[in-house]
């Protein structure tokens, strides 16, 4: 949106450069620099509104399931980390604010100041990926994929977890073998599955995950945060209350499709602030010009709007 | 980026005094002339080169829809097999065969012609004339929209190359998420078409809201760009929510996540809720704008003001929001509840009463009128013929009881058919042979143009009244194989369809004949008032050598026909 | 790392104080200086934005802290209500929606409206049905047919 | 207005509708000539004027229009105001007709019919039979009459052969309750004669009901596509005179002739429960493998189900049968649905399939190295 304004004004400005009051930044069907900001911002308030809807089927399919299957809410709900998502929740207000600051630093035409705000806003971007990147880590580790794939085996009570626990610290210290398959496990996709044998739950110590996940995963333990030493990744506290409700993987499909189409959002508005701090680098912003800032403002804020309503539909209500 | 085409334009300057009065000017290249280079075409940021390739790209598909409309068709000659042992050996992959067939005459005719064509190709072409505008708000995006199409229809190039589709062009779930044709590449295909055809309306709305000129209030445009406005606002607003449908159905397909499949825990019938919120709004994405045209087809040629021009305005408003309200009808007997579908029917009645005003109104234009019966007005009294039954017969539709019996019979091929095609696209035809001048600078054969029409019209009727009368007898639709009580009815539909053909081969033929020989057109050759004929024919790089003062585009009182050079020139104003 | 995590809430209250005590310092920063105008288009002075900001910090402590007191469904309408004060705030502050011209608003709350429409049919006809759903069809009809054989 | 919808109504098949046998045959067609009527008026009234429109008012080029008049409140009232209140009539008369379709009487018999990709099974709740619709055998009949092998008396009694043992019976004058159910993908089942049409969702149940009324043979089709099989996907309704004749019928059609061998009763469960729409015994391909010569062969497995090979055994065979995701056979789609056989069927089956040739280990899995 902004990008096709923008650029229109770029190549134009060597033609309109020649004396008649206009502003170089200026399109050629365009009668003044007001309609064509009023005409952008048109613009991208209409893109925006195609992104609500676009993310609108995402809650219709959340809305939906969870209307007619609680029970997979309460289970589910017990493995998104409330605590990451709150701090998740203050990162991305923080840049809204930063990006406002920006907008209003190009209405000033302060260039340094413009650049200073994007870098904090971009920054903040990253902060709420890297976070992301934790907690989808942490999901995939414990097998939480969405779909088909969903690997999580069912541990039934927080009793048989704790036990499971000490015995598997007890061998991880002693550096032993994998824990026994006493966990009752049941497959993803029950339709007329007959039960396998029961293979080593993901996670329930260092060498059962490297069996599991490759070499890899020792290191994606520290990083996730994880307080159990001997690796359990299940925090035992934050575990679901009873038995797994059929189709369990839908709860973490919605969980993936929502955080993931936002993720992908916040992605791109990164991709923009790279391209506004380009343009401002270049000084073109100022009190005559600064639409693209404006709209990159816009989309970033919807972004972190459409975020204030994920984190307590996912992370609060039950 | 190099825009020699801007650069052409920079020497002219901008900025001239208003002058209506003064004749036309027609010197000076045309948009068509400017620059020759086939980048200058590929990289345009012209709304009317746009709006050609557009025209071009999808009068293509509509020949290649149409093949298969008529493969079908010959197959559905007899009961056994006619075509499909050509190309299959065994009854399962002929039936196979089939489906195909049908799907892909289904999506191409749908998703590549019928929707882009009215809005982004005539659209394109007409809506910043009539605004006496330079060009659309955004030209680069509308350039990517372009190339969005073109994205898009390659995708369905390549599944016609890979093995085809058979998924109807619905995409059911669960059939949709088992099926092993290529269905991966439709969707993403269609969730290509989609942004297209978001952008293209984005720029559309933006356009009429912040472009009219001086003095054109929303009162005083022309009734085509109300219609492009309604439709504009559903592809605004139903198109994400496609485009999340086809997002999620591929996920189920590849990862199973469990909303459309019941196997995973998905619940079938919620797919056709995402898909009709969507494409319900998408019938009338076809059909509205349609109604557009024919409002200035039918006032241009009768040369008499519009009759009940707010009726029609608020007609087209009021559709696009009912739009948004009555996707529920396509599913009376697909599984939804008792009391959705009793709302649902309701609410659906709401849309036959603007569509009455409308055809009343037009009805009413006519009276009195002084009538020039050329080949855009028969497409235009056409239209309102076929519309009249795709509109009566939907009627039969919406009534719970009668469609709990035609529903998924051949009496809603026939419905629809009526509707997206007689209609739809019989005013896109006639459309293209109204601005065919303008866009062209030829005149094409008045004779010809009228047999063209009349094969069309009867063709079509001949294909599809057969298939009111079968459905309604209880004849499945999507069937390779029929019951022999029904062959009679195919018979004549299929002869029905191979008139119709012969209709549109013969409007080939004589508009791409007018393009190498055709007479020079006049400014103005059907006494159009509004502002796309106060410009030459074509029309010069940035539109209007003098940029015009809004007219009244409905008042032609003030025209005077001249015989010789066949235009209609404004009468000074004494 | 996983302390400060633990106590999350308190997190977002500090930093909604330390926004509030921001918010008092430029404002004092702003009095003293005035700042030309843009030609068009609204510019919103930066205390403003830091209490937006202050607002939005205590109303997603106010969302946490509640999320811990079960109150049955009305933590739903808490959740939603305080979400929907935050976004109303984004929307008229941040986004300027506040001084920008009114049918801007009228298309972002449109599409919000398209979108109830959407979601309530659904969700209506969803719920309607809801009781002819079967639970797991493939295995209902093994377990019919072959009672429980199967692990 | 009542009054001409009484006259409208007509109960006999008509040009535009086929036979009237159920209770919902005649309101149904009742709102439909209503409905027809209509607009047939208003198609006549706009045809009419656009003609003699079209013919008064045709001008040379350059002729003015005799008036410019653009509005007339009092027209638009009335071309808003009538199709309102005809609109409400429709709504109406399409809502009461619709709500008796939707209410089902309590008592009454109930069938459960299943649809599968592309055959029926009737389920009869009074004795739990499942009668199949034998839509293969139908197509075969009509393929039959359509090259001249049987003349249409003969269908006739080939049909009435078929249907002793196949498609769905119900007695004429008492209230029919079917339980829809799907096994795959979306199907519906429909029968014009009576007038009933409702989708089969997989996952979960629908309900129609209709009491027929005349005695008979009528189509039954399915109406929502669902793939290469869709239009061989039709079976037949009876309607028999009595609740003795349908029950005495039921008896009959619904056991196998436990007498005969296992291998004959093996083919009749392979045509009547659908089997023979995706797995031929001739070695051709369809949907799923061919029968012949798979007992003994080596089976490879995608990964889809369990990954592996094995032997085909019994064990295999009824596993297949009982949980047909686990192990699917590489280089087919993974689309069985689960057919309800009972333990007899799945002997029976087994033994058909050994009798269609065994292999001793030996031969590869024709589509393997596609």
């Amino acid at each position: 949106m902004s990008g096709d304004a923008h650029q229109e004004q770029s190549n134009q400005q060597a033609e309109h450069g020649d004396g008649h009051g206009h502003s170089p930044y200026q399109a050629h069907h365009f009668d003044t620099m007001q309609q064509q900001f009023e005409a952008g911002k048109l613009g991208m308030w209409l893109f925006l509104a195609t992104e609500v809807l676009l993310f609108g089927g995402l809650f219709c399919f959340y809305t939906v399931t969870k209307s007619n299957n609680p029970e997979l809410f309460k289970w589910g709900h017990h493995f998104l980390d409330k605590r990451w998502g709150a701090t998740n929740t203050m990162v991305l207000l923080f840049s809204s604010l930063t990006m406002a600051l920006a907008v209003r630093e190009a209405q000033l035409g302060r260039k340094n100041r413009i650049l200073f705000y994007l870098t904090v806003t971009l920054l903040c971007g990253g902060g709420f990926m890297g976070i992301k990147y934790i907690e989808y880590s942490k999901k995939f580790h414990e097998g939480l994929f969405p779909g088909q794939h969903f690997a999580y085996e069912n541990v039934i009570d927080a009793e048989q977890v704790r036990d499971q626990q000490q015995e598997a610290d007890r061998l991880a210290l002693a550096d032993l073998a994998i824990p026994a398959a006493t966990v009752v496990s049941d497959t993803p996709k029950a339709s007329g599955q007959v039960a396998q044998p029961a293979s080593p739950p993901a996670g329930l110590s260092p060498a059962a995950g490297d069996l599991e996940h490759g070499g890899g995963n020792s290191a994606e333990h520290s990083t996730s945060g994880d307080d159990h030493a001997p690796g359990l990744a299940i925090d035992p506290s934050h575990l679901p209350p009873g038995a797994r409700p059929a189709n369990a993987h839908v709860f973490f499909s919605i969980y993936f499709c929502l955080t993931g189409l936002h993720g992908i959002h916040v992605l791109i508005g990164m991709g923009v602030m790279i391209w506004l701090m380009v343009l401002a680098q270049q000084g073109r912003f100022g009190p005559g010009y600064f639409t693209p800032v404006d709209l990159g403002g816009l989309y970033w804020h919807l972004v972190d709007l459409i975020w204030i309503y994920l984190f307590p539909l996912l992370y609060l209500v039950e | 980026m190099s825009q020699p085409e801007m650069d052409a334009q920079a020497g002219e300057g901008t900025g001239v005094a208003s002058q209506t009065d003064a004749p036309v000017s027609t010197e000076g290249p045309s948009y068509l002339t400017v620059t020759k280079t086939f980048s200058s075409w590929a990289f345009t940021l012209d709304h009317k080169r746009i709006g050609v390739m557009y025209l071009i790209g999808v009068l293509f598909m509509f020949l290649l829809g149409g093949m298969f409309a008529l493969l079908v068709r010959t197959e559905l000659f007899s009961p056994l097999a006619i075509l499909t042992p050509f190309f299959a050996d065994t009854a399962e992959a002929q039936a196979d065969l089939y489906n195909r067939w049908f799907t892909t005459h289904g999506a191409i005719m749908v998703f590549l012609v019928i929707i882009p064509g009215v809005p982004a190709a005539l659209g394109n072409f007409v809506l910043p004339l009539l605004l006496g505008a330079k060009d659309v708000a955004f030209p680069r995006l509308n350039l990517g929209s372009f190339y969005l199409w073109v994205i898009g229809a390659l995708f369905f190039v390549y599944v016609l190359f890979s093995g085809g589709l058979d998924t109807g062009w619905t995409f059911y779930t669960p059939y949709s998420a088992e099926s092993g044709t290529a269905v991966i590449p439709a969707l993403v295909g269609v969730f290509i078409l989609g942004f297209s055809s978001i952008f293209t309306g984005l720029n559309f709305i933006v356009t009429i809201h912040k472009m009219r000129p001086p003095g054109m209030t929303w009162f005083k445009m022309p009734l085509f760009l109300w219609a492009t406005y309604s439709t504009a606002v559903m592809q605004v607003l139903a198109t994400p929510v496609l485009g999340i449908t086809l997002l999620l159905l591929l996920l189920e397909r590849t990862l199973g996540i469990g909303i459309f499949d019941p196997r995973n825990g998905g619940d079938p019938v919620l797919f056709q809720h995402f898909f009709w919120f969507y494409s319900h709004p998408a019938v009338y994405i076809m059909i509205v704008p349609p109604m557009g045209i024919v409002s200035e087809l039918i006032a241009v040629h009768s040369h008499k003001r519009i009759f009940g021009y707010t009726y029609i305005a608020f007609s087209s408003v009021s559709i696009a929001i009912f739009s948004f309200l009555v996707w529920g009808h396509h599913m009376f007997t697909s599984g939804q509840s008792t009391t959705m579908n009793i709302i649902f029917s309701g609410i659906t009645f709401s849309v036959g009463i603007p569509s009455a005003i409308k055809v009343f109104n037009w009805i009413a234009t006519m009276y009195k009128g002084a009538l020039s019966l050329n080949t855009s007005m028969l497409y235009g009294i056409s239209f309102i013929f076929l519309f009249t039954i795709g509109g009566l017969t939907g009627l039969f539709c919406a009534v719970l009881s009668i469609d709990t019996h035609i529903h998924d019979t051949y009496f809603i091929v026939a419905h629809f058919h009526y509707v997206m095609m007689g209609s739809g696209l019989i005013a896109f035809v006639g459309g293209l042979h109204h601005w065919w001048p303008k866009m062209t600078g030829k005149m094409f054969s008045e004779f010809w143009g009228r047999i063209a029409c009349t094969l069309v019209f009867v063709g079509f009727n001949l294909t599809f009244i057969p298939q009111f009368v079968m459905g309604s007898l209880g004849m499945p639709r999507r069937y390779y194989t029929y019951a022999d009580k029904f062959e009679g009815y195919h018979q004549l539909s299929t002869i029905g369809s191979y008139v119709m053909a012969a209709g549109f081969f013969l409007t080939a033929f004589y508009l791409i004949q007018s393009l190498v020989s055709g007479k020079k057109a006049p400014v103005n050759p059907w006494g159009g008032n509004s502002l796309e004929w106060h410009t030459a024919s074509p029309p010069p790089l940035e539109n209007f050598h003098n940029v015009p003062d809004a007219t009244d585009p409905y008042d032609y009182e003030n025209l005077e026909y001249d015989a010789a050079t066949g235009n209609y020139e404004t009468k000074k104003v004494s | 790392m996983n302390e400060i995590l633990d106590n999350v809430d308190l997190l977002i209250l500090s930093a909604a104080f330390l926004s509030l005590f921001s918010t008092i310092f430029v404002y004092n920063k702003e009095k003293k200086q005035a700042v030309p105008h843009p030609e068009f288009g609204h510019m919103t002075g930066p205390t403003l934005l830091f209490v937006v900001l202050t607002a939005l910090l205590f109303l997603t402590w106010l969302t946490v802290a509640v999320s811990y007191v079960d109150m049955g469904g009305l933590n739903v309408v808490v959740a939603m209500g305080v979400a929907t004060v935050k976004a109303t705030l984004v929307s008229l502050y941040f986004m300027h929606l506040r001084w920008d011209r009114p049918f801007n608003s009228i298309v972002f709350v449109g599409s919000l409206l398209f979108l109830g429409v959407f979601l309530g049919f659904a969700l209506l006809d969803t719920a309607e049905y809801n009781s002819d759903l079967l639970d797991d069809p493939f295995l209902k009809i093994n377990t019919e047919q072959f009672g429980g054989e199967q692990g | 207005m009542n009054l001409l919808v009484t006259i409208l109504a007509q109960t006999e098949p008509t040009y535009w509708l086929p036979e009237a046998v159920s209770n919902f045959a005649g309101p149904v067609d009742r709102d439909f000539y209503f409905v027809y009527w209509v607009s047939i008026f208003f198609l006549v009234l706009i045809s009419a004027l656009l003609v003699i429109f079209m013919w008064k008012f045709r001008t040379p080029p350059g002729a003015h229009a005799q008036s410019q008049r653009d509005h007339h409140l009092l027209l638009e009232i009335t071309w808003t105001g009538i199709p309102i209140i005809l609109s409400f009539m429709m709504f109406w008369y399409g809502y009461r007709g619709y709500v008796d379709m939707m209410t089902p009487p309590n008592d009454g018999i109930s069938i459960v019919a299943e649809a599968q990709k592309w055959a029926w099974n009737f389920s009869y709740a009074s004795n739990g039979a499942t009668i199949p619709g034998m839509s293969e055998d139908l197509n075969l009949i009509r393929d039959q009459v359509r090259s001249g092998e049987l003349s249409a008396e003969q269908a006739v009694a080939a049909e009435g052969k078929i249907l002793e043992k196949a498609g769905l019976h119900v007695p004429m004058g008492i209230p029919i309750n079917i339980t829809l159910m799907a096994a795959d993908v979306l199907h519906a089942l429909y029968i014009p004669a009576f007038r009933v049409k409702k989708d089969c969702v997989p996952g979960r149940t629908g309900k129609i009901w209709f009491i027929a009324d005349e005695p008979g043979i009528y189509d039954l089709y399915c109406a929502e596509y669902c793939g290469q099989g869709h239009s061989w996907m039709h079976s037949k309704v009876v309607v028999h005179e009595t609740v003795e004749e349908y029950e005495k019928w039921l008896e009959v059609a619904g056991s196998y002739d436990e007498s005969l061998p296992f291998e004959e009763n093996g083919e009749i469960v392979w045509k009547r429960r659908g089997c023979i729409s995706c797995h031929s015994v001739d070695g051709s391909e369809k949907v799923g493998p061919s029968w012949k010569g798979l007992f003994g062969s080596n089976r490879s497995f995608t990964a889809t189900g369990t990954p592996g090979e094995l032997v085909a055994n019994e064990a295999y065979i009824e596993e297949s049968i009982r949980f047909p995701m686990n192990k699917i056979t590489e280089g087919y789609p993974p689309q069985m649905p689960v057919v309800k056989l009972t333990e007899k069927e799945i002997l029976w089956v087994t033994e058909y399939i050994k009798s269609l040739g065994q292999n001793s280990g030996g031969a590869e899995n024709p589509r393997k190295e596609n």
